[in-house]
């Protein structure tokens, strides 16, 4: 086993990768960025390394820089955890001239399935069902258009290199395909320094299922059951669970099966989501598969019981998997929630800053993977994200009271998050229901919103009256120009969500 | 002390009343609550409203209110009687005018009007990147863009003007 | 079921039954002293009541005002939690008389089990093995020293009405006797207002080990397993485990039937503990009885997947239990750490005050049950507990380097807590191996501790020196006059534990 | 500048030199050091000693530290040379004294002994309760009983006075 790790990445994921390390009795080795110094993960790590500037391309993305710190640390294994270099092929294949153990799959692995287009090649040939669309990055405007034509829209633009809904578009029709062509391009350009897109079959209200799979160097693979991840908002995740509702024992073995087959086409080693777009009549389709730890693990950990961090450290290792497909049970239900220093109600613009209280959920089945804490700034360079809020229960039932129960312990202020929102999906009767799909957020859960009426209001009113009447008497502030407030009070005001209404 | 809360086109009068050590009485559309009001932790009060207890998150800049209860939020906005008087003085010829600002810190990645230009409601005016999304800013009324603040690739503040529309 | 309950309690306990009550969709009523009206329970509560003065024999242990309070509220049930009125059989049938379920045993069953005299004849007629000494409250000195003389040194002094460690002595030998008695009957007048002692013989290096019992009215009960709670200071439970290393599946069996049917034998409804000392050669005599929800209960929970509050509150509401003896399963490994605001450097003087930062543990397998956040002031009227720190392992080792993990995440700044302690018992060989008994703390472990040479002097003494180095010149602080510094350095400086030694 | 560190009988001079923003240059014992220091969180500290990682929690009241790491309790008396050079003389004459004080809020319980009596290093002097746990304090010197500063039933606070061996 090793006995040194660097961790090549920061926030929670970073924390997360260090605590299954503290238990194995791993030294850690942070890295930092220059605005990093006071984040939990270099508090928690054993060393640190200062890599440079807070722009992630000066810094957490210099290939260069994480192979010194690790070098000059003596680090024999590095941990990319998700996001930054944690799919670059390029950086796996400098660890192996280096002679330093990447945890995760090879180069090999990583450019196949990097490739959204070479992995569809490369699974349908292994039998793995997949969505009409190319199969090659599309050259020219003129291509985008006849392809559409032909497979016909709505249609699906996607950066060839993308991941995390960067460079996505859907398209409905035709006079909508140039700009979006331009905007998905853009982003794949900003996002991932490539801006080749391909173009995909867009089925309609589909659900996003994906399998987690493990596989060590021997040959050996498990499935560790599904995900549900069809709650998203501008396709990115924010709700993930498991198991899925629609999934019966034998849909769940037959794309366990599926997502294996995927894994071994690709000499798989490590551990690897192959995520699926699921229709109406459960038939299921090859999505892609993520080539990494996945941010949602921990709802798959709370049904199983398997820590992944440490199962993928141990793979990394040479070990062989300590368990066997018949060892799997998932008991219970567990469900995320992605809290984001995120404003739900102007439209989840990101809110950096500083975090001035917290107060963090506890008692039975809560879990809280944070990589903050009071009196830490999020700083603007990176993704916004708080911490991921994880519940079991001993079903759905239990598992959704119970999320709705830490959301409302869950206080963060100094900053928006997103913690309001998921509260109000946990009331959602949809939501309770099951009933719901990749839209459901952006198309039917915030119309409903909108309809609904704020029970609270006179608490609220009163509140804040109270709060005036208290700052009028400690003193007369002083007042910005008559009419100022008109920014604020116009932003978007008509479309904001939750906004009550009197009849 | 007397208040006005302003809620989209509806306006409800609070009156607030110190009656003990952080006990208040108030007043609201004519109905009496004895309030037991403290703030616990930074923006964060505990209310017994009677005997029922809530946590409410207050926050408030200049006149705008944003206060959250379980996980509903609650925009108005509140300032005293006179302040009221003056505000609705100031207001008049001011219809119509739009200032669109920015919401958070980030990097102004394409202007979609031009001063002159006409634009509706909701139409997509600016494109503002901040963490690697773009968010399409739109204007809040009908009218011509009069001036723009800002050039593409220029770092903005939160709450930095981007463009006027009139 | 109940739509509303009203808890008669505090701190961390009566958040855990308030977060019981939320999931259950029951409506909570909390009542607090003036000393907490921003304690947690009455922030998190959905309705809250103030029943007087900080004094507990003033509040809530006022019988009266805690039943005016459900009366106003409209609750159809009590929750006592632990301690204050929770095993009160005048308060179980006040509030039976007053038609307010008490969730808890009749008072019949409390009265059996409370007086341990009546507790030990109750259950040895139904066969439960017991420790040789009286069943009847000792009247006189004389007869103490004789009953002594009889069953021969050491014996034990205890309250009859005691609990928590509180008027228990150990005597080893006559001459302490007198000493001794007058110690165990102040301390038991002061704790329970009734200063009945009696005597038993004393087991040398017993284990503590209890049974957790579930008994509905309709005559079903199960076990839940053992919860080994042998780590204590002053008699008191500070680390309890499930299970325990040397309880064998015939002995848990064997135990489990024997709690039973001391349930059985008081007729007992509702959730219980039995407790056992446990010998070398693991003989269990039945200590006693608690008929109360225990402060331990969640490693039991971890470890068998019951929510133990929500099955108290069905069982209260009439229903039958929800599971059979065979459904019962222990999976893994739980052990909980009891957080407490006491100065484990200064043999666990209590330290109340302000809570002025918080960092609380997360990750996989750690469940914080706390009562406190930042900025709480912890009042000095009550038992100074912190929280329960708990986590869960698939083995004793894995839940052992966890909870090393969990504590070295928790930070407590502006008191002084038993954290530090809580991380030296899980570095300590003795407690890894699984090889101590009652008397490990208080005689094993701190000989150890002060024989262990700290191995961070230098970052220590560095780190101060830099903050000296800062408070120096912000400002020349006003010093107090040459050798007032002597108190703190004199005081017990040469039994302090954990001091390094210099060779 | 220069510290001395006082444990048990040993000595430690400490020097401390800023070197850049938030790094400090520190000397112990022959060894040189560069330190990384930020105040983190209240009382907490992260210190990268050289590029080891540490979470130090440093609590200091006069001269006297407690510096929790990994939960482990460091104490000692740290003070600038000057100061320490200040304290040997005071401290003249004043050998084999021995003020006790309550660690901790509470009520005096029982005084153990009386004025005048002989009481022996770690004898029982006094018993303090606090949360209903009542505490024997004991004398940390051989010597007599010069003066009680309270009576059974006084409620103290912490750090106050209770008597004085000597």
């Amino acid at each position: 086993m090793f006995r040194k790790i660097l961790i090549a990445n920061r926030g929670e994921i970073a924390v997360r990768v260090e605590r299954a390390c503290q238990e194995m009795g791993i030294r850690t080795v942070a890295v930092y960025s220059e605005v990093d110094r006071h984040a939990l993960h270099v508090r928690c790590a054993d060393e640190a390394y200062l890599i440079g500037p807070p722009p992630a391309g000066e810094s957490y993305l210099v290939i260069d820089k994480i192979i010194d710190a690790a070098r000059k640390s003596g680090a024999e294994a590095i941990h990319p955890g998700y996001g930054f270099l944690a799919e670059n092929p390029t950086f796996a294949e400098r660890c192996e001239k280096e002679g330093i153990k990447l945890i995760g799959p090879s180069a090999h692995a990583m450019r196949t399935m990097g490739s959204k287009t070479l992995a569809r090649k490369t699974v349908r040939a292994a039998g793995v069902p997949v969505v009409p669309g190319t199969v090659e990055p599309i050259a020219t405007e003129e291509e985008v258009f006849r392809v559409a034509g032909e497979i016909g829209f709505p249609v699906m633009l996607k950066a060839t290199a993308g991941g995390g809904g960067k460079g996505l578009r859907l398209v409905r029709g035709e006079e909508d395909l140039r700009s979006s062509l331009r905007m998905a391009k853009s982003e794949a350009k900003s996002a991932f320094s490539d801006d080749s897109i391909y173009i995909e079959k867009y089925i309609e209200n589909p659900r996003h299922v994906e399998i987690q799979i493990l596989g060590d160097r021997h040959g050996n693979y498990v499935h560790l059951g599904e995900r549900e991840c069809s709650i998203q908002r501008r396709h990115q995740k924010v709700i993930e669970e498991s198991p899925s509702v629609v999934i019966t024992p034998q849909v769940r073995a037959a794309m366990g099966k599926v997502a294996i087959d995927a894994g071994r086409a690709a000499n798989y080693e490590g551990v690897g989501t192959v995520e699926f777009l699921v229709d109406k009549e459960i038939n299921f389709y090859f999505l892609e598969m993520n080539t990494r730890l996945q941010v949602e693990h921990p709802v798959t950990e709370m049904v199983t019981g398997v820590d992944i961090v440490k199962e993928q450290i141990r793979i990394a290792a040479g070990e062989k998997l300590s368990l066997r497909q018949e060892d799997v049970k998932q008991t219970g239900h567990a469900i995320e929630c992605r809290v984001y220093a995120e404003d739900p109600d102007r439209n989840f613009m990101p809110c950096p800053g500083l975090i001035t209280s917290l107060r963090t959920p506890g008692g039975p089945g809560v879990r809280d993977d944070s990589g903050v804490f009071e009196g830490f700034e999020i700083p603007i360079y990176y993704d916004p994200i708080i911490s991921k809020l994880v519940v079991w229960g001993k079903d759905r039932q239990e598992a959704v009271v119970r999320m709705k129960r830490a959301l409302g312990e869950y206080i963060v202020t100094g900053v928006k998050t997103t913690i309001p929102f998921h509260i109000r999906v946990m009331n959602n009767q949809h939501f309770l229901e099951g009933n719901f799909d990749t839209n459901f957020i952006d198309k039917v859960f915030f119309q409903e919103e909108r309809e609904r009426e704020l029970p609270h209001f006179h608490v609220a009113v009163i509140t804040a009256a109270i709060q005036l009447f208290l700052d009028e008497r400690k003193q007369a502030i002083a007042r910005r120009p008559v009419g100022a407030g008109e920014p604020a009070s116009l932003w978007k005001y008509s479309s904001r969500p939750g906004m009550p209404k009197f009849r | 002390m007397n208040y006005i809360a302003t809620i989209g086109d509806r306006e409800i009068k609070v009156t607030v009343e110190e009656v003990g050590v952080a006990r208040y009485l108030v007043t609201g559309e004519g109905k009496e609550h004895l309030v037991d009001a403290h703030q616990v932790q930074d923006s964060i009060w505990s209310i017994l409203y009677g005997t029922d207890s809530f946590e409410v998150d207050v926050q408030g800049r200049d006149e705008e209110y944003e206060v959250l209860i379980d996980g509903d939020c609650y925009k108005f906005s509140l300032m005293n009687e006179q302040r009221k008087a003056l505000i609705r003085a100031g207001r008049k010829g001011a219809a119509g005018k739009a200032l669109v600002t920015s919401p958070m810190p980030g990097k102004v990645v394409k202007l979609l009007v031009a001063e002159g230009e006409e634009v509706q409601t909701d139409q997509g005016v600016i494109v503002v990147e901040a963490m690697k999304m773009e968010n399409e800013l739109k204007s809040a009324v009908t009218g011509k863009v009069k001036e723009i603040f800002v050039k593409e690739g220029e770092v903005v503040e939160s709450g930095a003007k981007l463009l006027l529309v009139e």
